[in-house]
């Protein structure tokens, strides 16, 4: 079975970093729309400060999730902190003391993502918020191994639901945060959280796929 | 924007600067974090340690009830946004004496999110943060939904009362329940004529049109139950008493506290014409006024306008009102 | 106009009736004349009264200053217009207890003309009224015209040294020597960056064009002595100090108190912002910064700006500055 | 020789106060070009307060000015309070122990009463005030009288006198109160004062003209 390297797979994260720091206008654009417009100033900030501190440390990704997680919670404030600061350092915590990390793992990391999340926030999917590209995206991916699709095909299938959930949040009425005050006039545009989550996602998948290995049991 | 500021990005920290030298008698800034107020005095031993923690742009809100017998230390958000979680925690860890640490902060989710994190992390280093998340802005839920209303100036009061109670040594639990009885004594609201600017925005983050007045309206420009023609002071005076009494529903010869507080740019003269109202629709309801705040208590940058919070008190309450404070924002 | 008002003809009377309220327990209205706000305390025996008198407009000032250890009372004036010399005079009158009354107030021609004229009433009843008259405004004369230079936030200093003096038991000629050197040791500076409205007017009563701000300023508007391109607080803020400072010329080491104020529309944080600019410049010139009061101390309704003011401090001074007080304007 | 009786002249007050009254909104749009826009508000509140009270009450000249002085000395304040209420209260000292106001007291009374006006004041003729009115119809009056002419003939000289005062005033820049903030600007307009002291003493020589008698000696 194919299986991802725990270690030295940290620079996944300076990956996604760098996908969220180009991205840092647009998103700050997609939340001037209907919330305060710092959205994609947030991220970068968080996603920045980790990236400098991984970059050239030969990290594991389970060390790098956690890296990140515990600057957006300790660094940035607000909302995005907790909020992406709890799937990461979830994510860190569930691969933690593995060496590889296979499909059923990686779905296990996600949803605990989705859980620390949940957790801490109260939205749900349809509340036009980053879940509604997180969650499908976490189905999406088990379906696809449950189907007995190969992880590859599984991140393929990850990337479609998280940017179709993303998409789908154009339509929604803010239910939660500060674009609920707009009520109907929330409609009509993307959600900057969902658009970042859909980002995230995309470059998680690219990174895994690129190091993606055979198990040594099955080679053998 | 006619305002004294520097860079917008680094209002914050131009803040606190000030803040800090002119009060360093009183408090300073956490060696450790430099987005956490420390009083001078803190931790004291065998008292409970008693932060809060929010967004910047409301001064003296949270860093001016930092002082003897208030609170022990407050974790500084950006402009309008959460502190961090880290914050909040190094915010209890600088004033735990060993008896714990209670939290009393407001209803935001940005805040709710940073402060839980905050216990967990507090909770892995054997510290025990209690909390009490203040509600008293009776526009933003109807009463059923009390747990969904924000925090707004009731916030002082719960403070008030709960750093006096830690200062009487109480113990954290005794701490926490009175804390958790003074905000659910107080019902708040707010009425805006003027929107606020966030420097960095550079454009009113909302509307208020010239001639209207927005009622109900939040601290961060949250929109209110209506926007009405703005009318006489006395009318809205009234209006706005009668709003909080009939929500707080208390009996006849009960006793309250008062506190009107400007949102950041109405002057003292105003407040005083709005409180002629006020307090004769207190007295017309047969209540009994303890006590009086008036001024800038808790503000939102430049907005103009103002927030009413009448709490009932019992002796309890009235006694750890009544006890001599120090810190920069209260007489 | 966004404002909490009624009648804008009865503001005074509003805003009386409001504050009087909320500060029973310290002061109240003479029931001889509705225009003079007396300690609830005075007269004291054994004891100089301490009044002083101005237009309203200015809260806190005059009004605020009321209490235990500062005025036993205030002559209120309407909107930005002197006191009559009757309400000079019964202001004198309530809070005499034999020893003599000092008259502490600021040097504008109208309410020179209604002090001396009080002056005359009272000595036919007896009654010492000696004076102090604030000029502490640099910007409103040059140094040979001292005389000339209107009294500003200064006063606030002139009032507390004075009232503790008084609470001492110092005699008539003590207090008004010490109120004089308190005073002498004041230098102040306004800067204007919004007007303010008269609410019987209806429209601003001077023009600070939006990207400008006015050095100098006087708390009704008064020109200052240079308009210029609003700068970054920390320009702003060091400028405010040399000015006054220049004017002042202390010795190196000589310990000062700060008094730093909104001129009713201005954000305590931003007052913080300038504030550090402000010591920064006062510990560059190694004066000693004993104490600093931030917040409305003395306004003008409306305007956006700030006054700074700086009062060299000795001994005696200090010592008066630290007495405790209760009045509703001084923590 | 002519005179002005003191008892039962009070009613000449009442006058003076009907014609400020009249000028209540004038003497306010004088007042707006260059000042605050109050004067004619401020003096319209005092001198009708004082007619309340004198009316159909048979005082003295003396005691109807030192009614109104007081009135607007205690409970007018600003500038205009004290300086004609001491004018008035002056005005009143001066004849308060007369039967009969000759000229020569006439004139007294007026120079105390411009007197009292400069010990309070610190204004000097040519500042643009009040003075401006008063001090030339002073001046004239006295002339006129030790120029051996009537006391119905020095009245005409003060009113005349007053009005040419008043009108001296629009060229001028202002150097003290309100108006002089706007330096050169305060030229072409009349001054709010000097024109309400130039409604005073013109109908202040009207009532006097109408009750002038022969004193009893004279006619005998
Ligand atoms: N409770 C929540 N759960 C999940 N996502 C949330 C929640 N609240 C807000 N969000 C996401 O946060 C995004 C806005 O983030 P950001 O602009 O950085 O924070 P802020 O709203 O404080 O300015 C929204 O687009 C939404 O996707
Ligand atoms: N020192 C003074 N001496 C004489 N007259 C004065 C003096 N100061 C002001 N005035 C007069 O007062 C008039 C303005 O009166 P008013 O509008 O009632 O008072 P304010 O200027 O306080 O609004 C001016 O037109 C001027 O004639
Ligand atoms: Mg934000
Ligand atoms: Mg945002
Ligand atoms: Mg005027
Ligand atoms: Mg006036």
């Amino acid at each position: 079975m194919r299986h991802l390297p725990n270690g030295s797979s940290g620079d996944i994260v300076l990956g996604i970093a760098e996908r969220i720091i180009e991205n840092r206008a647009y998103l700050s654009e997609i939340d001037g729309k209907i919330g305060d417009g710092d959205h994609g100033v947030n991220m970068a900030k968080g996603f920045g400060i980790a990236a400098e501190r991984i970059r050239g440390k030969d990290m594991s990704l389970s060390a790098a999730f956690d890296l990140l997680g515990t600057v957006l919670m300790t660094e940035i404030g607000g909302s995005m902190g907790p909020l992406y600061g709890m799937m990461f350092t979830e994510f860190a915590e569930t691969i933690a003391g593995a060496a590889a990390i296979d499909a059923a793992l990686f779905a296990k990391m996600l949803t605990a993502g989705l859980g620390g999340i949940q957790a801490i926030g109260s939205a749900k999917v349809g509340d036009k918020t980053l879940l509604d590209a997180l969650a499908p995206a976490i189905t999406a991916f088990e379906a696809a191994i449950s189907a007995g699709r190969s992880f590859d095909q599984g991140l393929d299938a990850l990337v479609i639901a998280a940017e179709k959930g993303r998409d789908s949040t154009k339509d929604m009425v803010a239910k939660i945060g500060r674009a609920s005050r707009l009520g109907a006039r929330s409609a009509g545009v993307l959600d900057a959280g969902a658009s970042s989550c859909a980002v995230i996602l995309r470059e998680l998948a690219r990174g895994t796929k690129a190091r993606l290995a055979n198990d040594v049991e099955t080679v053998r | 924007m006619q305002r004294f500021i520097n860079n917008p990005d680094e209002v914050v920290e131009d803040t606190l600067r000030g803040f800090v030298k002119a009060h360093a008698d009183i408090l300073g800034v956490s060696p450790e974090n430099p987005r956490v107020v420390v009083a001078a005095s803190a931790p004291i031993a065998g008292k409970v340690g008693v932060i809060t923690g929010g967004g910047s742009g409301h001064e003296p809100a949270f860093i001016g009830y930092v002082g003897r017998n208030m609170l022990d230390a407050v974790a500084v958000g950006e402009l309008f946004s959460s502190p961090t979680a880290k914050s909040f925690f190094d915010a209890a860890k600088a004033v735990d004496a060993g008896k714990g640490v209670v939290c009393l902060y407001g209803n935001y989710a940005g805040d709710n999110m940073n402060v839980k994190m905050a216990i967990k992390l507090a909770a892995k280093q054997g510290l025990e943060i209690a909390t009490v998340v203040a509600n008293d802005d009776v526009c933003s839920a109807p009463p059923s939904e009390r747990g969904k209303r924000r925090g707004v100036a009731g916030e002082v009061f719960m403070w008030k009362c709960g750093g006096a109670r830690a200062a009487e040594g109480a113990s954290l639990e005794e701490v926490r329940a009175t804390a958790q009885k003074a905000i659910d004594h107080c019902r708040s609201i707010g009425v805006g004529l003027g929107p606020c600017t966030l420097p960095a925005v550079g454009h009113p983050n909302f509307v208020i049109e010239p001639g209207t007045m927005e009622v109900g309206i939040g601290h961060h420009g949250e929109p209110g139950v209506r926007i009405e023609p703005l009318r006489t002071a006395a009318e809205v005076g009234r209006d706005m008493a009668a709003t909080v009494l009939d929500d707080h529903d208390l009996p006849a010869g009960a006793h309250v506290a008062v506190l009107i507080s400007g949102l950041g740019a109405t002057p003292l003269n105003e407040l005083y014409i709005l409180n002629d109202a006020i307090e004769s629709e207190i007295a017309r309801r047969g209540l009994a006024i303890e006590r009086t705040y008036i001024g800038n208590y808790f503000t939102s940058l430049e907005m103009v306008g103002a927030t009413l919070t009448v709490m009932a008190v019992d002796d309890e309450l009235k006694r750890l009102l009544d006890m001599d404070v120090h810190c920069p924002a209260l007489p």
